[in-house]
């Protein structure tokens, strides 16, 4: 597919915020997914080779909403893009949110983890549930969109590592005080922290849904480069993040085999 | 679309030379969804074992300049499970279809070998260039005795398939393998499979890959492809497919200057699946425009 | 600049461990006026020979993706020449001198090796893996036999100065070359010269180098690089010296973790000659924001 | 060195002019000389890997003018670059054309042989030389910057293979025809052309100077790639078409040892 640019924005030295005008995307695209960017400027060039995994942050009328950190090559690449330039990339690809109806539930985001939870909270909040977002980074520059979050949650709760925004300490531990509160919970973030959030759901016999990073080359279930061990019964079965994931049954992640990093 | 594609490859006609490459494509219904598959000359799937095969412990997979690093491990759902349930599914598509297999030991690879052979599949691949897996693999694709023994065991046991055997880069003289496969009956060669390659996160100071190596492909390694491919051609009969780097149709047309009858498309099918059927266009456009009746009058014809 | 990249290799002193490759950087003179050649840690000079060498014809070299083939076939102007003209000049830098050279026969390795063992220069790197000439080079560099020889014939020879002998990646398995080289007595080992590679121009159909095929270098090679050093770095005690691919700092730290003690930059000086500086100065601050005494603290400490 | 671009202009579908804002670089360029430049938006790629010699055009003031054809990635992506970029390039390389005054001077120029040759007409018309150009292309297309030309010869006779401007016919032909009215003669482009224009002026008795393109990869005569043979007395000698060249000695050069195309 392709699309042209609206914006390119960029939200703080970390953050940007691109805008896509793609009809057909839209109107494939459920909560949960992502979508595999080309971030080479011209197709003739090699050096980035694959496409990027980026989760759907938003999607509003013909237009979808990524939101990026840059770390490498094919991120800074893409900062560098222009309005109206025109992009390529996959169709909706992966699995998606359980989409429930007026139940009370916890969106724990870490880093840019807010990506597909930005979606998220606003999904849910048109479907009648109660949304509290937790949301935590390792300082204030990693805590991005607040006013519009608050729009769509029911109560955002800030934490940074550093305590230059919000409460100071881990994302997790003003969600544990909480846990009565929910009937479900979904989380997106770092590895460490959706292990831990996984453990504390368990233990409080909470369905639990999280969304898993992992390399990806083809991005649609053909390289078996990206897999995730899940507990099936008695055994551990292989999934690939592209197809059965990003979205999985945190309760069913094998931890230990998740890579780090 | 003309005949300038139709390509006759160990006498199975493929409507044009363009396969796509085993471990790039999966069992070819993962991108069923995304284009008309039918339109490619064949596919190459997955490399097939005996058993299902898990695969090694991830991270399996890194990019690196102008190429990728793999090491899957050759994770397959074994030969009957793909007979089953995956075949019947991609043989309701009209493309040709290439079976890459592989075995832990010569038993196996002659057992797998088997059961394909009377299998509803167009060709087979065998695989002894796997980097990426300790037993087998590799072991057969650097010691030409062990490659000439492999080849001749199953070739004496295939009734009805031709057998292509896919080489390793990862040797002195690709010229000396070619031979012991031609000298122990091979119908072709398809060339090359991976380079041994590895990177090293500087930040957590690991390999990326836990396998610590893996194979490198993509665009990087097209030079090294291209010689490769040349040199087998030069001394053997048999018809050469050409791997490695392909990512356009001007590659698609190099490979056939220094001698491949066919080609397989690799990597590119990530960096965007429409590619092969891209080339398949252009390809065609640009025989076409150089009034050249068929691919195959240019296979071989570099001038040195 | 601190003492964070002062390197001692075969019992020299190296100010910075960064070195420019054999055929990257002329006799050093030709960069002097481009850059401040005194900062970096040495030069390896292009190979030398006993007599002047005319190199291939034309053309010979061709960019690729991401790296480049050359076939310029050790053009140089000969032992005699270099230490009477080159050599004077180079030294009024501040900087190590490591003389690359290479023979037809064993003999002129030995002949060459004995009059550079008496002149001014800092150590031997000696090339038996140029894939671009007919006779010696590679024949050296490809069977075990031949490496053993002519190290250990050279070895001989020398009183005044290490040898370094560099490695080609063209092989089947380095480890048997750098047990090789070891046991005959080098006091390292550089790796890895250029990988074989082929282009042809579809529009001629002829190669894109003179000599059909050309040594493939440049940051698309570096993951083979890597491997390759970081097997020879598990299989000898003797000091090995990376190259391949390297670009920018990260690279610099990406081999040192797999086993080098030092590194050459090669195809990159022609893409931009600050590059060498350039990654001296970001080694430094990486090694100060990092509280890294010495580069040499991370050689060979991945973890695997 | 760097500079700003100040220009990048559209000629027509395969030409573009290139004008770079860079004081240092004017300071030092000579007529004849090239730049090897780097044709990469961002340095942190490497496809296109090596910087690509452009000869230089023009300079004016504080700025240069370059003149190219796109031919391939490092063209192509030269092409898009947009007014105020910064790029990168060499300080200017290689031998010059020999600056004569009041002489009458003809000047040959191929396809986009023209760009060291702009520059060169204007030199010598400072110079009080008569200056005709003889500029041949295969079409229209190939002809550019005709009316800026027009201004700085006496003399400007196009031709094209086919007819669509000018003569046509090959651009030797009517050079051949006046080439008694010259002192001296200077010559770029395609190989076939400049070994005809050397033998010509060979037999004429004229000196000739010739602009050589040679694939490069350092541009300042360290790889040994860019051999360019010349007759030395009775042997053969090796000049590197970066330092030495890229002008030479039409009378020397040993044509059957040039690459072709
Ligand atoms: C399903 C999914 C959704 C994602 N959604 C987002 C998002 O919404 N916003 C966002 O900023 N990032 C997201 N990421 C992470 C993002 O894909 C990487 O940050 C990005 O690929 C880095 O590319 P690079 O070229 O800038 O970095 P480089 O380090 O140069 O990339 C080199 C290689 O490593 C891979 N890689 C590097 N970091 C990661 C990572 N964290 N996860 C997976 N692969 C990685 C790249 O894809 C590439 O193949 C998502 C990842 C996945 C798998
Ligand atoms: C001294 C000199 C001066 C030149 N001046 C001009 C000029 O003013 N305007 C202009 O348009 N062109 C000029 N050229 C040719 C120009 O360098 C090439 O057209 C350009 O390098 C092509 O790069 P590319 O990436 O677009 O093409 P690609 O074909 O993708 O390039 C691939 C490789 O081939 C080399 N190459 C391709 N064509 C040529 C060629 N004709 N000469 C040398 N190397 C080539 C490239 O440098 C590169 O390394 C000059 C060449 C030389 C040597
Ligand atoms: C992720 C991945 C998996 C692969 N799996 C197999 C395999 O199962 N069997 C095989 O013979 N080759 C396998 N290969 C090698 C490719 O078929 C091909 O030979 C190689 O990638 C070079 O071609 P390319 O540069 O076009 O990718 C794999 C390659 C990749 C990138
Ligand atoms: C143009 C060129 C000339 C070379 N000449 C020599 C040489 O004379 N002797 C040698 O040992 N290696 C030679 N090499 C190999 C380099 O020293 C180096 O081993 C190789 O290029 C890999 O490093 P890189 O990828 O950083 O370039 C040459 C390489 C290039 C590109
Ligand atoms: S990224 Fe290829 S299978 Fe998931
Ligand atoms: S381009 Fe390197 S010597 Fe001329």
């Amino acid at each position: 597919m392709e699309g042209k640019i609206v914006r390119n924005q960029k939200l703080n030295d970390k953050y940007y915020l691109l805008e896509i005008k793609c009809e057909e995307f839209v109107r494939e695209a459920k909560v949960g997914q992502f979508v595999m960017i080309n971030t080479r400027h011209q197709d003739y060039t090699s050096d980035p080779l694959l496409r990027r995994p980026l989760g759907v942050a938003d999607v509003n009328g013909d237009r979808f909403t990524l939101v990026y950190m840059v770390v490498g090559k094919g991120t800074m690449l893409l900062s560098e893009m222009k309005k109206d330039a025109v992009v390529s990339f996959s169709s909706p690809q992966g699995s998606t949110f359980s989409m429930v109806e007026k139940q009370r539930t916890a969106l724990l985001a870490g880093g840019i983890g807010i990506a597909p939870v930005y979606w998220l909270a606003k999904a849910l909040k048109d479907r009648g549930c109660v949304v509290d977002l937790y949301y935590g980074g390792r300082t204030v520059d990693d805590v991005v969109l607040l006013e519009e979050l608050k729009e769509n949650t029911d109560h955002l709760i800030v934490t940074t590592d550093d305590g230059s925004a919000g409460i100071k300490g881990l994302v997790v531990a003003p969600f544990e005080e909480n846990i009565a509160s929910y009937d479900i919970v979904y989380a997106c973030g770092p590895k460490g922290m959706l292990r831990a959030v996984s453990n504390i759901c368990v233990k409080h016999e909470l369905p639990v849904e999280v969304s898993l990073d992992e390399r990806m080359a083809c991005g649609l279930g053909a390289c078996l480069g990206c897999i995730i061990y899940l507990k099936e019964g008695d055994s551990v079965v292989q999934k690939r993040c592209c197809v059965e994931g990003p979205v999985f049954d945190g309760s069913k992640v094998v931890w230990d085999t998740v890579c780090q990093g | 679309m003309s005949d300038r594609l139709k390509t006759t490859f160990c006498g199975i006609e493929f409507k044009n030379p363009i396969i796509t490459a085993s471990g790039t494509f999966g069992y070819g219904l993962e991108y069923a969804k995304h284009i008309d598959i039918s339109k490619l000359g064949g596919i190459s799937v997955k490399g097939i074992s005996l058993k299902e095969a898990p695969g090694n412990p991830m991270p399996r997979i890194m990019e690196t300049t102008s190429g990728m690093l793999n090491a899957i491990g050759l994770q397959n759902v074994g030969v009957e499970k793909f007979i089953e349930e995956k075949l019947p599914v991609l043989r309701k598509y009209d493309t040709k279809v290439i079976v890459n297999f592989w075995g832990k030991t010569l038993d196996e690879y002659v057992e797998v070998a088997k059961i394909l052979d009377e299998a509803d599949v167009d060709m087979l691949e065998m695989n002894i260039s796997c980097p990426n897996i300790k037993e087998g693999g590799i072991a057969f694709g650097t010691d030409p005795k062990m490659t000439f023994e492999v080849t001749s065991r199953v070739k004496k046991v295939l009734k009805n398939k031709p057998l292509m055997v896919k080489l390793s880069p990862n040797v002195t003289d690709i010229k000396v393998f070619a031979k012991a496969c031609e000298d122990a009956g091979a119908d072709a060669i398809s060339a090359i499979n991976t380079l041994l390659g590895m990177a090293v996160n500087i930040h957590t100071r690991k390999p990326y890959i836990s396998n610590v190596t893996g194979g490198l492909s993509g665009p990087a390694i097209k030079p090294v492809a291209v010689r490769m491919v040349h040199e087998t051609f030069k001394t053997v009969k048999i018809p050469v497919m050409g791997i490695g780097g392909i990512s356009n149709w001007q590659d698609i047309v190099e490979f056939a200057l220094v001698g491949a009858s066919a080609m397989q498309v690799g990597t590119v099918n990530f960096v965007d699946p429409q590619i092969p059927l891209k080339i398949i266009d252009e390809l065609e456009s640009y025989l076409t425009a150089n009034k050249i009746d068929n691919l195959s009058l240019l296979t071989g014809t570099v001038k040195i």
